[in-house]
């Protein structure tokens, strides 16, 4: 664990304010409990209890998660701390008004990435120093000129191998699903009242966890987080059987940035790929 | 357990794919109506799902049909540009190409998933699409990836 | 108002009118050379004199010219006017007696030989036109404002030229010179630096030339003319502006723009007819290689009286009547490759119909039709072909024309004989190729607006080929004629009644009714994401807001509108919790559909 | 299927290479073996073995808890067809094979685990798959080496050396020896039948002491509190960061929440069983759209109180085991531990609401 | 308002110094047709003498008198005695006259032509008894050949400008009305009522209004318009002054040919000395009255004459006539309203308001009042410029001013018009010249030309020659003038070349009228005037050229074959000397012959036999 203690601190005062001034009726941080392997999503409703509030190199959960959720909402305007990367799933939730602006108080924290070894997505983040908060605690941080060949690296491993080897690799993956749907509930994005899966007359997907219900479940996750992902990776976090999820929404984003240039989340103002169209659009393998 | 249809005790050389079509009312059932006014033959094997617009098709209904036992699911619009709906060729061909990439990544054939443009006058494209593909799908025989995966048994 | 007496009918006309605008308004016709009503008058040719008797300084004087004045007693055909002009018309022929015009005027006005010697004599020059009218001069100076042309020398040495008879830099190339000039001495190619390009008049298929403002064809609604931008000079420098100057109702509006006129129409007819392709793909006969090879609306129009010939049926190589005019069908029509495969429907029909006209035209010429098979399935209209065949209007010959060849000034059209079995070769002044149909250009891009498809030849698609054949599948877009596919006047004329019948029924009413085709939204798991509504084309869908009964807002959801929901589904598509279902189209629907494959 | 009295015990010796002996013995015998096998780097599951080989003794714990082989994760209940006159010929799927299995290497956790869900499945209603299995199992515990921190199972219970529903509880040893305690006549016949690399262990042979898991809280004392307390905003602070992910439940051992559902299309179809879940809003949700847990509270809530109130009122034990899983799996940092004890410290010292506080 | 008392009184006492000089005073007319004739040498001579030999004499150059034929004009005015005019005055002369009249005592009354001074001056008659002033009236010419033209406190001295002054006084409708009271007529051509035209001027809207003065004299033979302008330019401009103000014009143009180097010398001369007095430009005398002037030179087109033609060169335009109506008066120059008069009428302009209309109109016939200043050429014994009161008849001024025909020829017509005017034959001779009289006669009084034919003139070649030039000056804008003219002089010169048929008379006539009605301008309207009006009156002529292929007066050198008549030839030996192919032989004293095969029937020989001796056969 490494404590920013700068960060932190003005994190907490920033808190402090906001909450005895009445801008917000509850503050969205990171706690974290001694001995825990992980800093944990807490709630500050007191200015007292900022000083709870810490950031740290293992703030992983995307706190953006909550904002859909009644009982938040309930406690009146949010000030949620946002890394970078959690910015872009607030700009998705903005662009499909889950949340309205005014509703939240952003309070950015400059990140120079989580976990040790560095994760994934914190090695190609462009988003060190979030933009378009409402404040940003602590010094910015440098952005390193980040290798773009590697954003998509894990999709580009299986995209190597043969149709053949990928369809062994993923129907032993997907066979180990137990429909658990943790990746879809720790998903900032996942905030359907009902989720397709539940959806029965008729039945879209079968919630069995046999490998037909697990293709068409992991399907349309991917295929519903298309154009919207941020690439957070809670899912493949939170996945009790360990499968690779943020692998296929990689795959996924590697396509919207290639054929329409897309990536999600970087404005409240962007079009998802799926809302819109140009008329040249990529058309190849059309009959 | 999911009926796997007729398909296994039949012998392969009289083996008869099962094809999925989402057609779109204007264009391409239209398409498909024309050749059969004009007498224009074309395989049995392809069932038609008669969609209002191709962008009606959610890309899980192809997934649904693979469920049901399809060796191919083709889905067919007007021409970019000439929707009877002005775009919902556009976002169909958004979301149908990014599926099919999908697909592609899990190791699921894209060869079982068609898209194709077929217009109202084009009866004789119709036909000639729905022979290729049978063809296509014949020389691919059954879409063992999914009979396979139909039973429910594979699972942890 | 002046009134004025001319021969003996009294006319009133506004102050400022010239004798000729009286005489004019009077139907009388007073012939002018010199006189373009763009251009300022200068009653330099003296052929529109006439005499005044009564009411100003008697005499003879110019009508174009000449004010109107109250109580003028006007003789326009006295023996001293006819006396003056008949000895200007001979003065002119000695002068140009190159000049068609002056010699047919002369004809009219009963002259037959002339006292004065050509004045060619002394130049040589048999071909000399121009008659010093000096029309062009002040075109180009006072109404074009270029003054790149002028007038050279004194008395009978004047002649149009340019500045020290040099390439004209001023000149803008508009061609207008050549346009007014009554007798087509001046050629504007002479002494403009730019090429000249002569504005093809397209309704009578380029066969001559019109000016930038015209009325695009003599039917045309409204009746009125329009300015093509791109060859008026007006627009292109700035100068001219000759048709504000004299438009007496200063209808002239140059800082006009186009507009889109936006109507809110409850029905559409598409009825915008067709166009012939271009048969000089087929070289075999030689359109666009030989003059005299033309097509049928070509034809058309040279013998209409308003066409660009007056109805005189010449031969576009020489001038001469043609004495002997074969007819080709089925140009590009019937062919499957490189051509149309369907029938144009309407070529036997004109085609007979033009075998009559040709025989009015030319009394003993011979005509005749190279045909498939004649395809008169309409009422009278066998009889009508068998006329042509019967009274020997028109040689038909069953068979198809493989080369149209020049020799010496004639035509060899060689063809088969099919009924005979042998090979023909007819020597031909004339040959006309009746060019397949095809759809109006730009029927792409109204049958996207229109949400109508359109067949592999760009004929727009009917709903029902029997059942429905005037409607679209677009619901309240109706076709009418050649847009549709070739059909003659009668058809049309049908199907426009039935496709005007089937508007008024659908506006006529004060309800609408409509498919039941529309989306519905499952408010209780509507997320209010509205991604549904960056896919619908219609604007259908709206944000509602779902409230208690205090009145507090529960959730905002998608709401669609029934009345403009046109039910393509995109939205369902598009929803992922399936909070939206397209009546007639639900998802159970359409996965029951899927499953019947296991039937 | 209670276990063999303490008394009647008796230790045996194994030599090493016995595992490799047994799995040929009892393949030989035409017995299923599973054991724990390394299916991807780090991860450890239970799964049918054809030699020792696949075997893998170094692990903690097995990722999914020993339930999924008797209560398995998606079954078919019953399969129907429809028939060309129009009926329903409904098939009830042939009763679990009788193919004996032996699990060789089950934790005594998820052993113990066991005895709770033998007491559902066997309460009102017999479950004829699930005892089946049960029956056909011959469940071969390996003593649990080296808890850690998440681990609790002494405060509900248990411990390392549990015996409770295996058949015999092995102490393997570092020279590939083991000591092997019979727990039943399953562990006796196991034992039988490995009697060549087996016997009986010298007298006075005491099994080793197991590793020391601390005791964290008393169910007892919570119990108490949660008897009082079914409506808190202790509640509403528990679950205000749980994500209802249902990670903890899917992993417990003792967890058994399943959902019926019907997959069919019109011709045929099959009824299953599958495991659910407290935690998602839909596993309460009425037809009607009722939902009588309608937030994470009331579902946390049910979870607690399920497991540490309902469980132990109907059938006499709490329904948790103290494997650790559920602490393990959370990925916002839930600890069901430190719920208990700030419960336990609540009953202590009254109902303060900013004990609850600290959980967040 | 100024009266430029002072400046008067200069001029007047400058007039008076010139008049009682105490040194003698030559006058030499010194305009362009003294200089043809020598005046140039003349003066140069003079002043070489009066400088060398340092004479106490004063030389004055002035303008002309009008006595072409005796150019060059030299008046002496000696103290104390009249002045003496003398004609032919050449450098010899002009020594003799110094010696023997300037230095001494005679007056060289050989030379002398009269005194134009009260006096006696040996047995000089009075210049106004010389045959060819007998019967002038000098109204327009008053200052011709008597002012220096280039001074003008001379012009001032003899009441210039008075009568722009009193204009001034008068106001616009009083100054109009003397105008019309002298019923004065347009001297170019027409003769226009010149009140009207500045009536209609005046009336018709539009602003700025301008006048013009038709400096455009082309006739050949005419020389009026020039005389005045180098002789009296202010006239000019003073009657133009007077014009503006009646119409309400602000600026004038004078359109000079410029063959006239010598008038727009002394025009701009005379404008620059107005302005400098104020009699030109901003608020004039401080009456409130601007005007100013402007000269425009011609390029020397004949049609510029025709007062719309003018216009447009004025404008910078080619010099086309258009069509009138709009007549210039509503639409002239720039397009408003315009008056054009020509030189001669402007100059009568100021005497008429200064001595008033009733003085003017006392003078000339019923229609056409005042004087008119004829340029009389041809063959006649006195050439020059006349001024004669309207109503005088040709015969006076043909035979008692002109002095009858040459050597003992006899009088066949007099051509008065210019080009576009007619001929008038013997028998109308009494005929009182009026505007109207002549057009009677089928002639003009045009701008004033008249041309002398004795029977040595052919009548057809006559009108080819004037159809050559309307040929050659025809703008060429209407068909009917530039086609019919051609026309007409193509049968002309067809006939004199003896290829004359049948139905070219009637062709002439019918062309003839054609033209006339057809024309787009005057120029055309009156171009076949010299055909009809020779037809008119000499129709024999040219049925004779047609049908008896010959020419009586011996002119159609193709119809004509010289002979001489031997009982009357003398043998003088003139002709031999002229002849250019030494085609005439012969002994002195003895009767000539001519060699026909030589002869190119030049007509020299026939011009030349003082015993008329040679006949056209």
């Amino acid at each position: 664990m490494n404590v920013n203690s700068t960060v932190t601190e003005s994190l907490q005062s920033a808190a402090a304010t906001l909450l005895s001034e009445g801008k917000v009726g509850v503050v969205i941080g990171y706690g974290r409990d001694a001995g825990a392997s992980i800093s944990h999503p807490m709630f500050i409703r007191k200015p007292e209890d900022a000083e709870r509030l810490v950031f740290d190199d293992c703030c992983f959960g995307n706190l953006a998660v909550y904002l859909p959720r009644d009982k938040v909402r309930s406690m009146g305007k949010i000030g949620i701390v946002v890394k970078g990367c959690d910015l872009r799933a607030i700009n998705v939730l903005l662009r499909e008004h889950v949340v309205k602006r005014d509703d939240l108080v952003l309070i950015g924290v400059p990140c120079t990435g989580q976990g040790d070894p560095l994760l994934h997505k914190c090695s190609v983040c462009e988003q060190h120093n979030p933009e378009g908060c409402d404040m940003v605690v602590g010094d910015p941080v440098e952005q390193p000129a980040i290798d773009a060949t590697q954003r998509y690296k894990d999709a580009a491993s299986l995209d190597d191998k043969s149709l053949e080897e990928r369809w062994a690799f993923w129907s032993g993956q997907l066979s180990k699903c137990i429909r658990c749907y943790a990746c879809r509930n720790v998903c900032p994005l996942c905030y359907c009242k009902r989720c397709i899966t539940e959806k029965t007359i008729p039945q879209w997907i079968d919630t069995s966890a046999h490998l037909r219900g697990n293709v068409a479940w992991n399907v349309a996750r991917a295929f519903h987080l298309t154009g919207r992902c941020v690439g957070c990776g809670e899912c493949e976090r939170a996945c009790p059987m360990d499968i690779p999820l943020g692998a296929i929404n990689q795959k996924m984003a590697q396509l919207m940035d290639e054929w329409y240039g897309f990536h999600s989340g970087l404005s409240p103002d962007e079009k998802a790929p799926f809302t819109t169209f140009k008329v040249d659009d990529p058309e190849t393998g059309i009959l | 357990m999911i009926q796997k249809a007729k398909n296994e005790t039949t012998d392969p050389s009289e083996w008869q794919p099962r094809i999925v079509a989402f057609l779109c009312n204007w264009c391409s059932y239209a398409g498909a109506d024309l050749a059969g006014m004009s007498r224009l033959a074309y395989p049995a094997a392809i069932k038609i799902v008669r969609v209002p617009c191709s962008g009606r098709v959610d890309p899980m209904f192809v997934i649904k049909s693979f469920e049901q036992g399809a060796d191919l699911v083709l889905v067919s619009g007007c021409h970019p540009g000439d929707c009877h709906y002005t775009s919902g060729n556009y976002h169909a061909r958004r979301k149908l190409l990014a599926f099919r990439e999908l697909m592609t990544f899990f190791g699921i054939d894209p060869r079982r998933f068609k898209i194709s443009w077929v217009s109202a006058a084009e009866g004789a494209k119709w036909s000639n699409l729905v022979k290729e593909i049978t063809d296509e799908v014949k020389a691919l025989g059954p879409f063992e990836t999914y009979s396979e995966i139909l039973t429910g048994e594979t699972g942890p | 108002m002046i009134t004025l007496t001319i021969d003996g009918q009294q006319v009133e006309v506004e102050p400022g009118k010239t004798i000729l605008d009286a005489a004019k308004s009077l139907g009388k016709v007073i012939p002018t050379l010199c006189y373009h009503p763009a251009v300022p008058a200068a009653g330099a040719c003296r052929i529109c004199v006439v005499e005044v008797v009564a009411g100003d300084r008697p005499g003879l004087v110019p009508a174009c010219a000449y004010p109107a004045k109250e109580g003028m007693d006007i003789q326009t055909q006295s023996d001293r006017v006819m006396q003056s002009r008949r000895m200007t018309l001979q003065l002119l022929l000695a002068r140009s007696p190159g000049a068609e015009v002056i010699q047919d005027m002369a004809r009219d006005h009963g002259i037959t030989e002339n006292p004065f010697p050509e004045r060619a004599k002394q130049t040589g020059d048999k071909s000399e036109k121009c008659i010093m009218c000096g029309l062009c001069v002040r075109l180009c100076q006072q109404i074009i404002g270029a003054s790149a042309i002028c007038f050279d020398g004194r008395g009978p040495d004047r002649k149009v030229s340019t500045p020290y008879n040099n390439q004209s830099d001023v000149c803008l190339g508009c061609g207008a010179c050549a346009f007014v000039c009554p007798t087509g001495a001046i050629d504007p190619a002479d002494y403009s630096p730019s090429p000249i390009e002569k504005i093809p008049n397209e309704f009578n298929c380029g066969l001559d030339s019109r000016t930038p403002i015209h009325i695009p064809f003599p039917q045309a609604v409204p009746n009125k003319p329009l300015i093509d931008r791109d060859n008026c000079i007006r627009f292109k420098t700035g100068g001219c502006g000759a048709c504000e100057t004299i438009c007496p109702a200063g209808a002239i509006n140059y800082d006009m723009e186009d507009e889109f006129v936006e109507e809110e129409v409850g029905a559409i007819i598409a009825a915008t007819g067709y166009e012939i392709m271009d048969p000089s793909i087929y070289e075999e006969y030689g359109y666009g290689r030989y003059p005299d090879v033309v097509t049928s609306l070509e034809f058309e129009r040279m013998v209409s009286a308003s066409g660009p010939t007056n109805g005189e049926l010449t031969r576009p190589s020489n001038g001469e009547p043609p004495k002997t005019i074969v007819f080709l069908q089925c140009i590009g029509s019937r062919r499957e490759v490189n051509g149309k495969p369907y029938c144009s429907n309407i070529c036997c029909m004109y085609t007979a119909k033009h075998a009559i006209l040709y025989k009015h035209k030319v009394h003993d010429g011979q005509a005749f039709v190279f045909f498939m098979d004649v395809r008169a399935a309409g009422k009278n209209y066998d009889q009508f072909v068998r006329r042509v065949v019967k009274e020997q209007i028109a040689t038909y010959v069953r068979g198809r024309v493989s080369k149209v060849f020049a020799r010496g000034d004639k035509l060899i059209v060689r063809g088969a004989d099919t009924l005979s079995g042998t090979q023909v070769e007819i020597a031909a002044d004339m040959v006309v190729l009746a060019a397949a149909l095809v759809p109006s250009s730009g029927i792409r891009e109204l049958s996207q607006k229109l949400r109508v498809g359109f067949d592999e030849h760009g004929f727009l698609l009917e709903a029902h080929p029997k059942l429905r054949p005037v409607d679209t599948n677009t619901a309240g877009v109706f076709l009418a004629g050649c847009c549709h596919s070739p059909k003659d006047i009668p058809e049309s004329v049908a199907q426009a009644g039935a496709a005007a019948s089937k508007a008024l029924g659908l506006v006529c009413h004060t309800r609408l009714s409509r498919e039941p085709t529309i989306g519905i939204v499952d408010e209780s798991s509507c997320n209010g994401c509205f991604e549904c509504e960056g896919v619908c084309a219609y604007g259908a869908i709206s944000a509602k807001e779902l409230k208690d009964k205090k009145g507090n807002t529960l959730a905002t959801v998608a709401n669609i509108n029934q009345g403009l929901c046109q039910g393509c589904g995109a939205c369902a598509a598009t929803c992922r919790s399936k909070s939206i279902e397209v009546q007639g189209y639900r998802d159970d629907q359409l996965f029951a559909a899927i499953n019947a494959i296991n039937r | 299927m209670r276990s063999t009295n303490v008394d009647e015990q008796t230790l045996y010796t194994a030599q090493a290479g016995w595992l490799k002996s047994a799995v040929d013995i009892l393949q030989g015998a035409g017995v299923d073996v599973m054991a724990p096998v390394e299916t991807e780097p780090g991860v450890v599951e239970l799964a049918t073995v054809k030699s020792s080989e696949a075997v893998t003794l170094d692990y903690q714990n097995v990722r999914l808890p020993l339930k999924r082989l008797f209560f398995p994760i998606t079954e078919v209940v019953l399969e129907f067809k429809s028939q060309p006159e129009g009926d329903v010929d409904v098939q009830s799927e042939p009763l679990v094979s009788e193919t004996e299995v032996v699990v060789l290497g089950a934790r005594p956790c998820g052993v113990a685990a066991l005895e709770a869900l033998d007491k559902v499945f066997h309460w009102d209603y017999d479950d004829v798959r699930y005892s089946a299995r049960r029956a056909r199992t011959t469940l071969i515990s390996f003593a649990c080496t080296r808890p850690d921190a998440q681990c609790f199972c002494t405060s509900v219970g248990g411990s390392p050396h549990n015996t409770t529903q295996s058949d015999v509880l092995v102490y393997l040893e570092e020279n590939g020896q083991a000591l092997m305690q019979v727990c039943s006549d399953k562990g006796a016949k196991f034992i039988e039948q490995l009697r060549d690399v087996v016997k009986p262990a010298p007298a006075g042979t005491q099994p080793p002491a197991p590793p020391e898991v601390k005791e964290k809280f008393d169910p007892a004392k919570a119990k108490a509190w949660l008897d009082e307390h079914f409506e808190s905003d202790f509640w509403t602070e528990v679950a205000l960061k749980c994500l209802g992910c249902g990670a903890c439940s899917y992993l417990c051992p003792t967890c058994h929440c399943f959902d019926i559902v019907d997959e069919a299309n019109w011709q045929a179809g099959q009824r299953r069983r599958n495991w659910d879940c407290c935690s998602h809003p839909m596993f309460t949700r009425h037809a009607s759209g009722h939902n009588p847990r309608p937030d994470q509270a009331s579902r946390c809530r049910q979870r607690i109180m399920h497991k540490f109130k309902y469980f132990p009122e109907r059938f006499g034990q709490v329904a948790c085991v103290g494997c650790g899983r559920c602490v393990r799996a959370c990925c916002v940092g839930q600890n069901l531990v430190s719920i208990l004890t700030d419960i336990e410290s609540k009953a202590k010292g009254g109902d303060k609401a900013d004990v609850a506080s600290t959980l967040n | 308002m100024r009266t430029l008392r002072k400046n008067y009184s200069e001029a007047a006492d400058q007039w008076e110094a010139l008049q009682t000089s105490s040194v003698p005073v030559l006058y030499v007319g010194a305009a362009t047709c003294g200089r043809a004739a020598g005046a140039g040498e003349v003066i140069e001579r003079l002043q070489t003498e009066i400088r060398d030999r340092q004479i106490a004499a004063q030389v004055v150059e002035v303008g002309c008198l009008g006595l072409c034929c005796l150019e060059p004009l030299v008046v002496v005015h000696k103290p104390g005695s009249p002045q003496v005019c003398y004609g032919r005055v050449d450098t010899d002369r002009i020594v003799h006259i110094l010696d023997r009249y300037v230095l001494g005592d005679d007056p060289c009354a050989e030379w002398a032509l009269g005194t134009m001074t009260p006096g006696e001056v040996d047995s000089i008659g009075k210049f106004s008894e010389h045959p060819m002033m007998t019967g002038q009236v000098r109204h327009v010419l008053r200052n011709c050949g008597v002012i220096d033209p280039k001074d003008m406190s001379h012009y001032l001295a003899r009441d210039g400008y008075r009568g722009f002054m009193k204009a001034l006084e008068l106001g616009p409708d009083k100054t109009l009305k003397e105008v019309k009271k002298a019923g004065l007529r347009g001297r170019g051509g027409a003769g226009f009522p010149t009140w009207q035209k500045w009536q209609f001027c005046r009336t018709a809207s539009g602003e700025p209004k301008y006048v013009i003065c038709n400096a455009d004299e082309g006739d050949p033979g005419a020389f009026m318009d020039r005389s005045i302008m180098e002789g009296d330019p202010y006239s000019v401009l003073e009657g133009m002054a007077i014009g503006a103000y009646v119409i309400g014009a602000e600026s004038g143009y004078i359109y000079v040919r410029g063959e006239y180097p010598l008038a727009i010398r002394n025009l701009s001369i005379a404008i620059e000395q107005s302005r400098a007095l104020g009699l030109l430009g901003d608020n004039i005398l401080d009456s409130g009255f601007s005007f100013d002037l402007e000269i425009v030179r011609g390029a020397g087109a004949f049609v510029c004459g025709e007062e719309t033609a003018l216009i447009a060169s004025v404008q910078g335009d080619i010099g086309s006539p258009r069509q009138r109506p709009p007549y210039p008066a509503q639409a002239g120059l720039w397009g408003k309203p315009t008056n054009i008069n020509n030189v001669e009428t402007w100059s009568n302009v100021p005497a008429i308001i200064l001595r008033g209309g009733k003085q003017f109109s006392g003078i000339g016939t019923k229609q056409s009042k005042g004087t008119k200043v004829f340029s009389l050429v041809g063959k006649v014994r006195n050439t020059g410029l006349v001024e004669v009161p309207m109503g005088t008849t040709m015969r006076e001024i043909v035979y008692d001013i002109g002095g009858g025909p040459q050597k003992k020829r006899t009088f066949k017509a007099v051509q008065s018009g210019g080009p576009s005017g007619g001929c008038i034959p013997a028998p109308l001779l009494d005929l009182p010249i009026d505007f109207d009289k002549l057009q009677e006669a089928g002639a003009m009084m045009g701008s004033g030309g008249l041309i002398v034919m004795d029977d040595h003139t052919c009548m057809v070649d006559v009108a080819k020659y004037f159809l050559a030039f309307l040929v050659d000056e025809s703008c060429g804008k209407c068909t009917a003038c530039r086609e019919g003219v051609a026309q007409m002089h193509n049968i002309l010169v067809r006939i004199c070349q003896g290829e004359g048929r049948d139905g070219d008379i009637e062709l002439l006539e019918q062309l003839g009228t054609y033209v006339k009605d057809t024309s787009l301008c005057q120029l055309g309207g009156t171009a076949p005037n010299p055909v009809l009006s020779t037809l008119r009156y000499f129709r024999d002529e040219y049925e004779a050229h047609i049908h008896d292929k010959t020419c009586r007066a011996g002119v159609c050198k193709s119809l004509v074959r010289f002979a001489i008549d031997p009982d009357t030839c003398k043998g003088c030996g003139l002709c031999v000397r002229d002849c250019p192919t030494d085609a005439i032989s012969g002994e002195k004293k003895e009767p000539h012959h001519i060699d026909a095969d030589l002869c190119v029937q030049c007509g020299v020989c026939y011009e030349d036999c003082p015993f008329d001796a040679v006949l056209v056969e």
